[in-house]
């Protein structure tokens, strides 16, 4: 008794490969492999190199806001403002080198402080007012619809901003932004390369930093956290930063590589964020959840998405093979996580 | 304040309008930020400002909605009603109460057909079904034969009717996918997998200007020889004509759907006239594509083509 | 009031409390509550359930503020707007519900708020080892033996829990130590280990502020008894004033409890 | 002591206005109240009786399902599934009363039981694999959303399902779903008749009855009250039918009234009943909130949605407008309970 | 084992035990234990903190399904799979964690799972007047005084709300009764109230389960005393067996206890 025992008798013994199936990503995994497998199985062009940067492309930007959106869950919190926040900030980048003739790279920096400005001002309203983020960030979601379509067609007479191409400094921004990069000969786009850096950031802040501590506390039990010390408004601010940064990147993305942009782009986008963190493990009540699972549930998402494409099911029925994949990914996940939970510590 | 259910002929001073003002509404059932619907509503508002006429433009794509809208229009006993009618019973009640107010209703776009039973002084457009047998027709001529019609809202009836257009047109089936407007990016990877998938598509029909530049980058990222058409236009469509990418676009010049209504509406209310015998105006489709593209440029930049 | 038991006070207390009152609502959950805490003197709270206990010492770690009357800290006037401040001011409480996380793992919990952390820059991280090893070392001194510190607290016992808030507060605890109920899920060993912890930190001069409903738990290290009953002071007392048996006789709110033994051990059967 | 103390000096007199104003449903009853008197003050046909009667119509048939919403929101669980569900069942009046020929009423009790089968199957799902709802439901949602529009094209050829007002047993339906009544003179919908009944309904079930009781509570904390003997999973199954038969009831009711329905009708209504609710004062982590409330909240609703027509304010603006109008209905609701806190008991 | 303290006991004891164990994934909470739960006697389960004192109960009330082993009610074996089935069953519990609902009235969290009802067909409702009664006069009777009864549990003290769970799983224990750790956030007063209330259940011929630190509670209720440590069986011992002191000597893991008070006693000063 009283010391560290190693070798408990109460804990009885347990592989090594049943521990590792227990935690959160591997059981999203879990999800990606069937998914992969399913559709690799049956179309060869899924499985081809083109077939993989194709849908890696769509899982990128996607798993890039999950990641975000996984953050801001674990931290107890929605935002449901994030999917047309992405249009905004394409939006700004667009008008700002195209109507007012900027560098590419100012319009972008202006974006980006809007974007900041915009999270700042939910995650401020949601610890100032102690009302429920979903209701806050849907205020902030409709808002910023109306301003998206009301100010393009105010900037440009039109539902678009185009010309973007010919901004000032565009080249050095698609190279940072919209690219390719070539692997075994196949070009893949440099928002894979995004999305893993995010993914890879994320981790470490959650796992590695006070910060992540913090965001763990605040989501699963606010009142006890900030009893012991956590700054809890602050860490909540920080993490709706984190999440209009996030769509930051992505507008960029969005701008950049398409050249003209939609008044509607990003709107809907939301709830497809938080699935993807949900299928990653994210508990919907806050307080548990994993970078790694959402960027792997965006990839679920993606793969699914395109799978459906490639063996070009009926196209009326997409969504009903779109929702029969997705429960088949979280059964799977869950089936294994029940094997596996003799291993739960 | 109450409707005055009496009114049978139109009278310069409803409820809604100030000062002897005519105040006319507008009813789509566009979504907010639509390309299409985008135009006719610019339309209806320079007819407005033309000719010193109050135009209120609203819109919802689900029928009930737009039928609550046509009540507040009616409620507020505006001198005109301009309606769009994809889905002409659900409006079926709404529009027997304008017409119970007094209140006369020009039918643009689509429901051609039900106009005059709604008791509707003019229709002017056609229906989706017209502008999409032209699409298909053209596609035909060409010698297409496996087309791809990309829809980009599931279950839109005005973007099925295209399609079924195009099948008409074409005399075979033309071939659905379903890629969502606000996420391009997302669409573009869609249609690019769908052309590797089945290489031998060799048309894509697209039936929104936002998506036919998107179909254009697809097709070449997935080494894909398809010719790309589409819907409507805007700047970047005209651009893409110019350079070969898209070879030609279906123009219903749904400007005239915003415009001509209102013109109908005013001469209506102050001279009983009424525009088309009964029959509808059209104002389509007409095909833009290399030869003439040029004219317009610079009027679809503008968003008014 | 009693003038006794401050011979190691030297100048101002520690944390003055005047006249402190606290509502929730229409709820008057604390009114009139005056003392003092002073270092290397414990301070027990004693009173029945519902009394208004928890809110005080909510009250001195900055939870709730006060509706009424004045809270000094070495002489001058504080109002804590969070239990931050609290903390920087070197008060650590254990709470009643003891505030965990209970999805968050054992070491997690013991650092949160205080993380330690280790590297620079944009490279400084939370040195997990460190926490690791301090969180083990510091349950096991406790008598607590857990499996594995990566363990979630919610899987824990009772009395594992309380541990682990106990043997947190000890460990941040720099000039006042609040504990509310520590000893209610505690084995007799684990009790004892912190009845010695109190002792322990009184002698290295911090402040003691001890709720418990056993007398057997209080009398032994308590230096100042404040008594309270539905929400008001009845009366601050020095070791010396009162005995054992009258402090339990107090801390039952004045009722005859010596039958009670016998009536209970009474043969039902038969 | 020991006596239940009616005059106890630790409570202070409060004044009854403060105590009622606390309620959750007065809370919103406030926000309702400010946006009528922000509509009635500019518009004189929005306070017309015709405007009323326009403005309720849209509150009603939102209402009845918010109503069901927030039951189930109290209970702890989310319905994606709920929007897309009343086109399900409005489509299926219309396809097995205009394909296949039947009387309306069996085609509403036909589409009653398929409502309730997938009701039940979400409720099922959720309890068995203890998935979090929101994601059972999403699935759900996005395979309604395909068989909705597979199912249309493969029986119409259309998008659409028309000439419900042909079938027979019409005009009895159109009566008790469809008709309206008049007041002073001005016809309202019977819609608003079934939503008032809907909420007396449900406020009596869940204030008066031991399903009620089970409801707040498996919202609260399901262990615990399943450890005190609560039938945690058939109160949960009931919650899941008891929205399906909302969104079944909403389903006939659009069927019958538009005689002709969308493939795509019902799709993204399932946030605004959730915005309801939450406007309404229910939790979204469950076990708090009235069924009055969430009436309440669809009224806000339906009130701003045509509010800001009557002010003919610019379209392009409409979502603008509509976000910052929930914004002042939840901050004013916020701002008179902290007023009112002093009241909490 | 003991062979004592059953004169009561006629026939199959209500409740029997034979070797349960119960484990977590790799956790080992549970192992190889056996006791009998006889009407008209009170069980005390013993242990350090995590002993598996707690999970034991859970087997009994049906909250886990044990892992190995068999539960024998009235000599039958059962197997609970759900809560529900032991309180059909007339077993009521106080669990550790209360198992109360925060957002709820007083009242309302007293009847949940077994409300009272009124009126017939469709129209039975929830007799909230009986309720609310009922709950009043059961509170009182324990010595707690709540304001209202309407009040969220969430806003009790901790005492306060500990009394509810055990009013209410008095009101509703037919014939057996488990109380994990009942009095550990008790006054004095109230703790001697839920001492009576155990005697009384007993000498009304209820088998009692319960389960605390205190061996001043312990002792003078407990017919049997159950010793668990470490997830296993250290004895099954009957009254006449032990002292107070042997009690309080085996509650604290046979660790020396005496000296504690002297050595907290010590004064710090001078
Ligand atoms: N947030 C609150 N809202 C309303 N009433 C409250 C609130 N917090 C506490 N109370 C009331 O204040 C009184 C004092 O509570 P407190 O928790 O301080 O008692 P306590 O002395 O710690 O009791 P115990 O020994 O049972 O823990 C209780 O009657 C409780 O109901
Ligand atoms: N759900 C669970 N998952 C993993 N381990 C658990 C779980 N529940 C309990 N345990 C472990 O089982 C052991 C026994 O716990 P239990 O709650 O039964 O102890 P206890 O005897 O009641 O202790 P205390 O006196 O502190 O309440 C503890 O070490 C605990 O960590
Ligand atoms: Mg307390
Ligand atoms: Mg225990």
């Amino acid at each position: 008794m009283g010391r560290p025992a190693r070798a408990d008798e109460r804990v009885a013994a347990v592989g090594l490969w049943r521990r590792l199936l227990v935690k959160p990503e591997l059981g999203s995994l879990i999800g990606a492999v069937v998914i992969l497998a399913f559709f690799s199985a049956q179309s060869q062009v899924f499985r081809s190199l083109s077939g993989i940067a194709n849908w890696l492309d769509v899982a990128s930007t996607l798993g890039i806001m999950a990641v975000a959106v996984a953050l801001l869950m674990i931290g107890g919190h929605f935002d449901l403002s994030a999917g047309v926040l992405t249009g905004t900030t394409a939006l700004t980048v667009g008008i700002v080198a195209v109507r007012f003739g900027q560098n590419i790279w100012v319009a972008i920096a202006v974006a980006g402080v809007l974007a900041l400005a915009i999270g700042a001002l939910n995650g401020w309203l949601v610890t100032r007012t102690g009302l429920p983020s979903f209701i806050i960030t849907l205020a902030t979601f409709l808002m910023l619809q109306g301003l998206n379509l009301g100010l393009t067609k105010l900037f440009t007479g039109t539902v678009q901003v185009r010309g973007i191409a010919e901004a000032p400094g565009y080249h050095s921004a698609e190279l940072v932004l919209a690219s390719t990069f070539s692997v075994f000969g196949q070009q893949f786009r440099i928002a894979v390369v995004w999305w893993l850096l995010a993914t890879a950031v994320a981790t470490y802040v959650l796992l590695r930093t006070r910060f992540g501590n913090w965001v763990f506390a605040t989501g699963g039990d606010e009142v006890a956290s900030r009893n012991v010390g956590v700054p809890a408004a602050r860490t909540t601010i920080t993490l709706f930063m984190t999440t209009a940064a996030a769509a930051w990147l992505v507008g960029s993305i969005t701008a950049v590589r398409l050249t003209s942009v939609q008044a509607n782009t990003g709107t809907g986008q939301e709830l497809i964020y938080i699935v993807a963190a949900v299928i990653g493990g994210c508990l919907l009540t806050g307080g548990f959840g994993s970078a790694i699972g959402a960027a792997l549930g965006a990839l679920v998402f993606g793969m699914t998405q395109q799978g459906i494409v490639y063996l070009r099911w009926d196209a009326d029925w997409f969504y009903f093979f779109l929702g029969a994949m997705l429960l088949l990914a979280v059964l799977s996940n869950r089936a294994v996580r029940r094997y596996a939970e003799a291993a739960r510590r | 304040g109450e409707s005055e259910t009496t009114a049978a002929a139109p009278s310069g001073g409803g409820g809604g309008a100030a000062d002897g003002d005519l105040q006319f509404a507008v009813v789509t059932h566009g979504s907010a930020g639509d390309a299409f619907w985008d135009v006719v509503q610019k339309g209806a508002l320079k007819a407005g400002d033309d000719l010193g006429v109050g135009v209120d433009y609203q819109s919802d794509g689900d029928p009930q909605r737009q039928s609550q809208l046509i009540e507040a229009a009616v409620n507020e006993d505006v001198d005109g009603i301009v309606v769009s009618m994809a889905n002409p019973d659900a409006l079926e009640d709404s529009l027997a109460a304008a017409r119970t107010a007094g209140i006369p209703v020009v039918t643009i776009n689509s429901g051609a057909d039900r106009s005059v039973e709604f008791g509707a002084i003019g229709h002017v457009g056609q229906d989706e079904t017209i502008a999409g047998q032209g699409a298909g027709q053209r596609l035909a001529a060409e010698g297409r034969k496996n087309v791809l019609c990309v829809v980009h809202e599931a279950g839109n009836i005005g973007l099925e009717q295209r399609c079924d257009g195009a099948s008409q047109g074409l005399g075979t089936d033309v071939r659905l996918l379903q890629v969502d407007i606000n996420d391009l990016q997302g669409a573009q990877s869609t249609i690019t997998s769908q052309l590797q998938a089945d290489p031998s598509i060799d048309a894509v029909l697209t039936l929104n200007s936002a998506v036919a530049p998107i179909a254009a980058s697809a097709a070449s990222d997935a080494g894909s020889t398809a010719e790309i058409a589409t819907f409507d236009l805007n700047g970047d469509v005209i651009a893409a004509i110019q350079a070969g990418t898209v070879s030609f676009a279906v123009d219903q010049q749904q400007y005239e759907q915003g415009y001509l209504p209102i013109v109908m509406l005013k001469l209506y209310a102050e001279n009983l006239n009424t525009v088309g015998g009964g029959r509808a105006v059209l104002t389509g489709p007409g095909i833009v594509d290399a030869e003439n593209v040029d004219t317009i440029a610079d009027l679809a930049s503008a968003g008014t083509r | 009031m009693s003038t006794a038991a401050n011979t190691a006070a030297t100048g101002a207390p520690l944390l003055e409390l005047r006249d402190i009152g606290k509502d929730f609502g229409s709820v008057i959950a604390l009114d009139g509550i005056s003392t003092t805490v002073r270092a290397g003197q414990v301070t027990c709270v004693l009173g029945d359930n519902g009394a208004g206990k928890s809110t005080l010492i909510k009250v001195l770690s900055g939870v709730h503020r006060p509706t009424r009357g004045e809270l000094l800290l070495d002489g001058a006037p504080v109002r804590f707007s969070a239990p931050r401040e609290a903390l920087d001011a070197g008060i650590a409480t254990v709470y009643q519900d003891l505030a965990m996380i209970p999805l968050m793992a054992i070491w997690r919990n013991f650092f949160l708020g205080s993380e330690p952390t280790t590297g620079w820059g944009p490279f400084r991280r939370f040195d997990s080892a460190t926490a690791k090893d301090v969180t083990r070392r510091e349950l096991a001194a406790m008598g607590i033996d857990v499996r594995d510190v990566d363990q979630p607290v919610g899987t824990l016992s009772g009395g594992e829990r309380q541990s682990v808030a106990i043997a947190r507060a000890v460990h941040f605890g720099a000039r006042v130590l609040i504990l509310d109920e520590p000893t209610s899920a505690l084995g007799v060993k684990q009790a004892g280990v912190v009845l010695r912890y109190i002792a322990q930190a009184r002698d290295q001069g911090l402040g003691v502020v001890f709720i418990t409903h056993n007398p057997h738990h209080a009398h032994p290290v308590g230096d100042r008894f404040l008594l309270l009953n539905r929400g008001r002071s009845l009366g601050d007392f020095a070791k010396g004033e009162v005995s054992r048996e009258e402090l339990t006789t107090m801390m039952a709110g004045g009722d005859e409890l010596t039958q009670l033994a016998e009536e209970l051990g009474r043969e039902p059967r038969s």
